[in-house]
């Protein structure tokens, strides 16, 4: 197993910029969704990624619309890190027929087969052997297209985490496994369900890489994944990455976690990888404090005229009910 | 009848007491789940704040009871469940969580072919003591993978009985019977119903498995509407009454074993019946109850039987669309007066 | 209709010509399971000698496909089954084998959780041409864990076709109907009729999914009955016919989509109806199918619906027991005199 | 990981001679049972132990009636080795009223829970999470009971071995997981199927010991199995013991088994734990060869007689097909 330094890598200030940006479009997302829901503008369960942006963001950064992500019930940040449309997601998660599931999925179900987002998922593990069939795809037709499994270290106890990792490691598969160790599952710490220190430790019962990266530093992610992705491309099978990071707010909108301590949070906090590394690009010369602003307020701009629209949008139909169930016939 | 007296609770408080009370008597009784508990081995957590379950229905109890019997579970339903069959054969009487019904899929070898079929596959000779709670329905907005019903999928499986409460009186009395059962039975209860207070019995007052309540009287036509949609029906023979109609609502409350003879009985009475289930539709415990009353309740019939129940759909996002999947009074009125 | 070249084949024959054919056509199909090639990566054995599955239905399709299109797989149905659901949303076609039907527990949630529900959770933005072929029945002694039918269940799961061919020429038809399809479809193969012979056309003769075939014509009664249990409604019928009762006999062939119009049409012109299916009877398409004509056949019922099912019991080992719980001629038989 | 040589063990010649009664008492109910079978005497699917007989006895020689064992598809061999009668076991194989389990279980399931024999199983890995229960009972009643869970190389990669093992790491369970290697699943090489040489490397991503052993050895297989029990029955937690052992037939009766080389095969019968045993109890005189000659026909005539009661056995009632569904009523 590999522990993972924050690298220098060799990034353009675009590329850094760029990763910025889409970090804090999550964030900005994410803490609007959660006034959003507040305000009963959101139905159902919401989880948010918050804290935890530098993750998806490090991996995403190198993938095309070619490339498939699996992601989990905190997929907002997957799904903003692989582009898919603000709006789309504002007015799913409003349940209007707008939303890029036309209402029928939610937060736990957001998805956009086009963008290569194969949706977020409502069952904890659900994810693992999708992410080996889209890399079985890839595999059979020859194309250099990855797959990445984004999952939870709560995931990493389900029996599909197992049999799906020694299938892509078999098999060859091109896929990266990205577990986002946030210390807890629900109310249960990872000390507690997991009979290991590190999930990467597992890699070794595959044959794989196991890499541990700070899940908190943009950089670092970046750099592990792409030597995964590398891997994976060149068709020497998958890499097990476990990013340490850190959820900043509840499980889910409504919970206290009050498992968790005020000084553990408050921590936490303080290493806000938007914070760190706003402060890297501005120490580095790449941005001023007023650039980051300005995509701050972009960003909030974006996302503000998207639950806007949402909140235009119409409801669907409730004939619409009875859509999609097939592709050749209607339920009924 | 000696009269028992009685609070009123939650339905969710219901639950809560039915397991407190089987604790007490019994301690070979336990509890396992995911958050079950609630914090495992966070020592920091001041009695109340620990979860309880998902939905905080065993709230309290690992305070009473201690983490040697209400253990906190990782993700693993597999593991857990299939532990909890095992704990089961060889002399515990686990209450096993499935936090929704739904994930049914990632356990479902040690519930059915496991856990059910043990005692039949080694000649009568081992018992599977085991009650898995579950949350069953639609109305929370909670989407594809956290709304569903699905009880006819254990209903349809030998060795397994399904016992699905309406009431919180219900829900107190038949999980006391189910705790104490020697069969494995899944326990099946209303997310949308937690909240509903009610008349409860105090102390260990257990309903049977396999009886059927009617929850109305009426001589026009039977509804048999099962678990939350035993009140989409009350609401529904409200609205019939209003037109002279009187519905016998009745509430089969165990759906394996199935009290078919109250509903023999009820339709033997009305001569129609209209079945409500919010589960789909194909291969549904109410197309079971109309087929038990298509053949030994034939000549009863008035009418044909129809039945109200989720459409083929998986369970959708948007309230709007939510509210047209899940059966409804009118649906069900209007379903009663076609066969009028 | 045009002459179409048939000749004989067994069920598992037919089974592997379809696989085969669409194969050639389309290089998006792939088949993975385990020992759906046999003996992976074993460089000594002789062509035949590779397993071709557990059964053998699959033999020499490695051999003209090679290992980058027939997949031997670990037992881990979870994960094959699952790539299969994200493989099919990706763009390939692929064929997975659930050795036998029992085994769904270990791998549910990847098939009625992910599969099925994927196109409606993403808004129809989505398809998963994925077929499930697995095997299902009693009759070779398997015991519990490898002799159930349990379509119902899958039936029952919005989103997912089933088929269940009682006849090669059907098994070939379906198959290639089932693999162009493009929803998540269940094939379930009967083990009891692979060795079963019968004229089989040649070349790309699909079927429909969603079309019943009347195997045979009759007036006094309807027997609706479900793969296997075909033929033994057909043997029920000829004693019958003895007694100058003509049953017809009507094979869905597909249980979801159901074709109850042509079941409906039986009825109304027989009035009377029996059901066999050798899955258990609660829950099961055989109650769904009587619920249905309960409902939409009414008028023309003179007598009430029979089901003849295997009991509600896990599959007994022992052949006297295993014979007494699948539905036998003479219980058909018996059933349709009753309502005579 | 450790890889356990065969360790001089404190044993009296009673127990090693009771190892190798167990043991030849398996072969010889295998060998019959293949003629049974082929007889046309056995109904449905059999899978024969002959050639592993080392582990079940190495392990099972630990345990009393009141310890538990989960046992598979291949079990026989597990059920005698845990002491189940062996004229319940033929009758039950035939299909007998007087089967263990009244002819309802057949090969694939035969068990007796009064001596702790939890079944055979069906499901490959379906035994994982069953061990984990009668474990746990043990821990909840604070009895010293012991539950082992056989399985073999292909289980090893279900979710459920993943899932089972981190329950009872994390819950120090008294349980000891025994992999019994031989090689093949079905006609799929355990080099195919499995992403690492050694199933026992699996133990360290459970924080659990991982042990290596000679499955051919009873006495490796005794010894190996005494550590990990008394681990267990310590309150220590489970063991992850990995036997390489081998099948001398095929999968099933009826398999041919073609996917092996003859020289593979005449290798391990060349080190066929009954011959080498043997050889050890002859040479260090604790037995002579007309001791073990005399086991073995005393181990047939107990194996013939149980087949010849059970062929004049009753078969079951039709009737009792609609018994034991459920305690509190009968099917219909
Ligand atoms: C199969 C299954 N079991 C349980 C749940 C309920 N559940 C939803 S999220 C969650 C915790 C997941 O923890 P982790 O994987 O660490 O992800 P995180 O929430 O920390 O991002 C649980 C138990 C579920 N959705 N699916
Ligand atoms: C869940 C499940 N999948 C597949 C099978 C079919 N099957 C029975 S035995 C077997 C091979 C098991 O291999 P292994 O675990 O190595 O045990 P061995 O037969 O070698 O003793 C398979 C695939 C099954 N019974 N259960
Ligand atoms: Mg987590
Ligand atoms: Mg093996």
């Amino acid at each position: 197993m590999v522990v993972t330094e924050r690298r220098a890598v060799e990034l353009t200030g675009e590329t850094l910029l760029g990763m910025y940006e889409r970090m804090v479009l999550i964030r900005v997302f994410e803490e609007t969704t959660m006034r959003q829901f507040a305000d009963g503008q959101i139905p159902g369960f919401v989880h948010l990624y918050a804290g935890e942006e530098a993750v998806a963001v490090g991996v995403c950064t190198h993938l095309a619309d070619s490339d498939f992500i699996t992601s989990t019930h905190r997929g907002h940040g997957h799904c903003i890190a692989k582009g898919v449309d603000i709006a789309g997601m504002a007015a799913e998660l409003m349940g209007r027929r707008t939303g890029i599931c036309k209402g029928k999925g939610g937060s736990m179900h957001v998805a956009d087969v086009e963008k290569g987002m194969l949706g977020a998922n409502g069952i904890v593990g659900g994810g693992f052997p999708l992410a080996c069939g889209a890399a079985l795809t890839a595999k059979v037709h020859g194309t250099d297209a990855v797959t990445i499994c984004f999952f939870g270290d709560g995931a990493s106890n389900q029996g599909t985490f197992h049999e799906s990792i020694n299938l892509a490691a078999i098999w060859k598969l091109p896929v990266v496994f990205v577990c986002e160790n946030n210390g807890y599952a629900e109310a249960t710490t990872f000390a507690y369900h997991c009979s290991v220190a590190d999930v990467a430790t597992r890699a070794a019962g595959y044959g794989i890489p196991g890499v541990i990266v700070d899940g908190l530093d943009p950089l670092a992610m970046f750099s592990a994944a792409g030597d995964a992705i590398a891997r994976a491309r060149r068709g020497d099978g998958p890499t097990l990455i476990e990013a340490k990071t850190y959820r900043f707010y509840g499980h889910e909108e409504g919970d206290a976690a009050t498992y968790r301590t005020a000084e553990e949070v408050e921590a936490h906090r303080r290493r806000d990888p938007l914070i760190t590394f706003g402060a890297h690009l501005t120490g580095t010369g790449i941005a001023t404090e007023a650039d980051l602003d300005g995509m701050r307020a972009r960003a909030q701009t974006t996302v503000d005229a998207a639950y806007a629209a949402g909140a235009a949008a119409p409801w669907p139909d409730p004939a619409e009910t009875l859509d999609d169930v097939y592709v050749s016939y209607r339920g009924r | 009848m000696a009269t028992v007296a009685t609070r009123t609770l939650t339905y969710a408080e219901a639950v809560n007491e039915a397991i407190r009370i089987s604790m007490r008597q019994d301690p070979n009784v336990i509890l396992l789940g995911e958050d079950i508990a609630g914090g495992a081995d966070v020592d920091h957590l001041v009695d109340d704040e620990a979860w309880g379950g998902a939905l905080g229905v065993t709230k309290g109890l690992v305070q009473e009871f201690g983490r040697g019997r209400v253990l906190d579970t990782p993700i693993t339903e597999s593991a857990f469940i299939g532990a909890a069959v095992g704990a089961a054969a060889t002399g515990l009487r686990p209450i096993a969580e499935l936090m929704f019904v739904d994930f049914f899929g990632v356990c479902m070898d040690q519930i059915f072919d496991q856990g059910a079929k043990l005692r039949y596959m080694f000649g009568g000779k081992a018992r599977c003591p085991l009650v898995i709670r579950t949350t069953i329905g639609a109305g929370l907005n909670a989407a594809a993978h956290h709304s569903g019903c699905h009880y006819s999928v254990f209903t349809h499986m030998p060795g397994i009985k399904c016992v699905a409460p309406s009431t919180p009186a219900d829900a107190k009395g038949l999980l006391l019977a189910a705790i104490r059962d020697d069969d494995l039975v899944l326990f099946f209860e209303h997310k949308l119903l937690y909240g509903l207070s009610g008349e409860v019995p105090e102390g260990d007052e257990s309903i049977p498995l396999g009886t059927a309540d009617v929850k109305r009287v009426g001589n026009d036509v039977t509804i048999v509407a099962i678990s939350r949609m035993v009140h989409q029906a009350l609401e529904a023979a409200e609205q019939l009454a209003a037109e002279g109609i009187e519905a016998e609502v009745v509430d089969p409350r165990s759906l394996s074993p199935l009290d078919s003879d109250s509903i023999l009985a009820s339709v033997a009475k009305t001569h129609r019946l209209v079945i409500v289930d919010e589960d789909n539709p194909l291969c549904s415990v109410a197309h079971t109850i109309a087929a038990i009353v298509a053949d030994e309740g034939f000549d009863s019939l008035d009418a044909p039987i129809r039945c109200v129940t989720a459409p083929h759909t998986p369970v959708p996002f948007s309230p709007p669309l939510e509210q047209a999947y899940i059966p409804s009074p009118e649906q069900i009125a209007a379903a009663v007066r076609a066969i009028l």
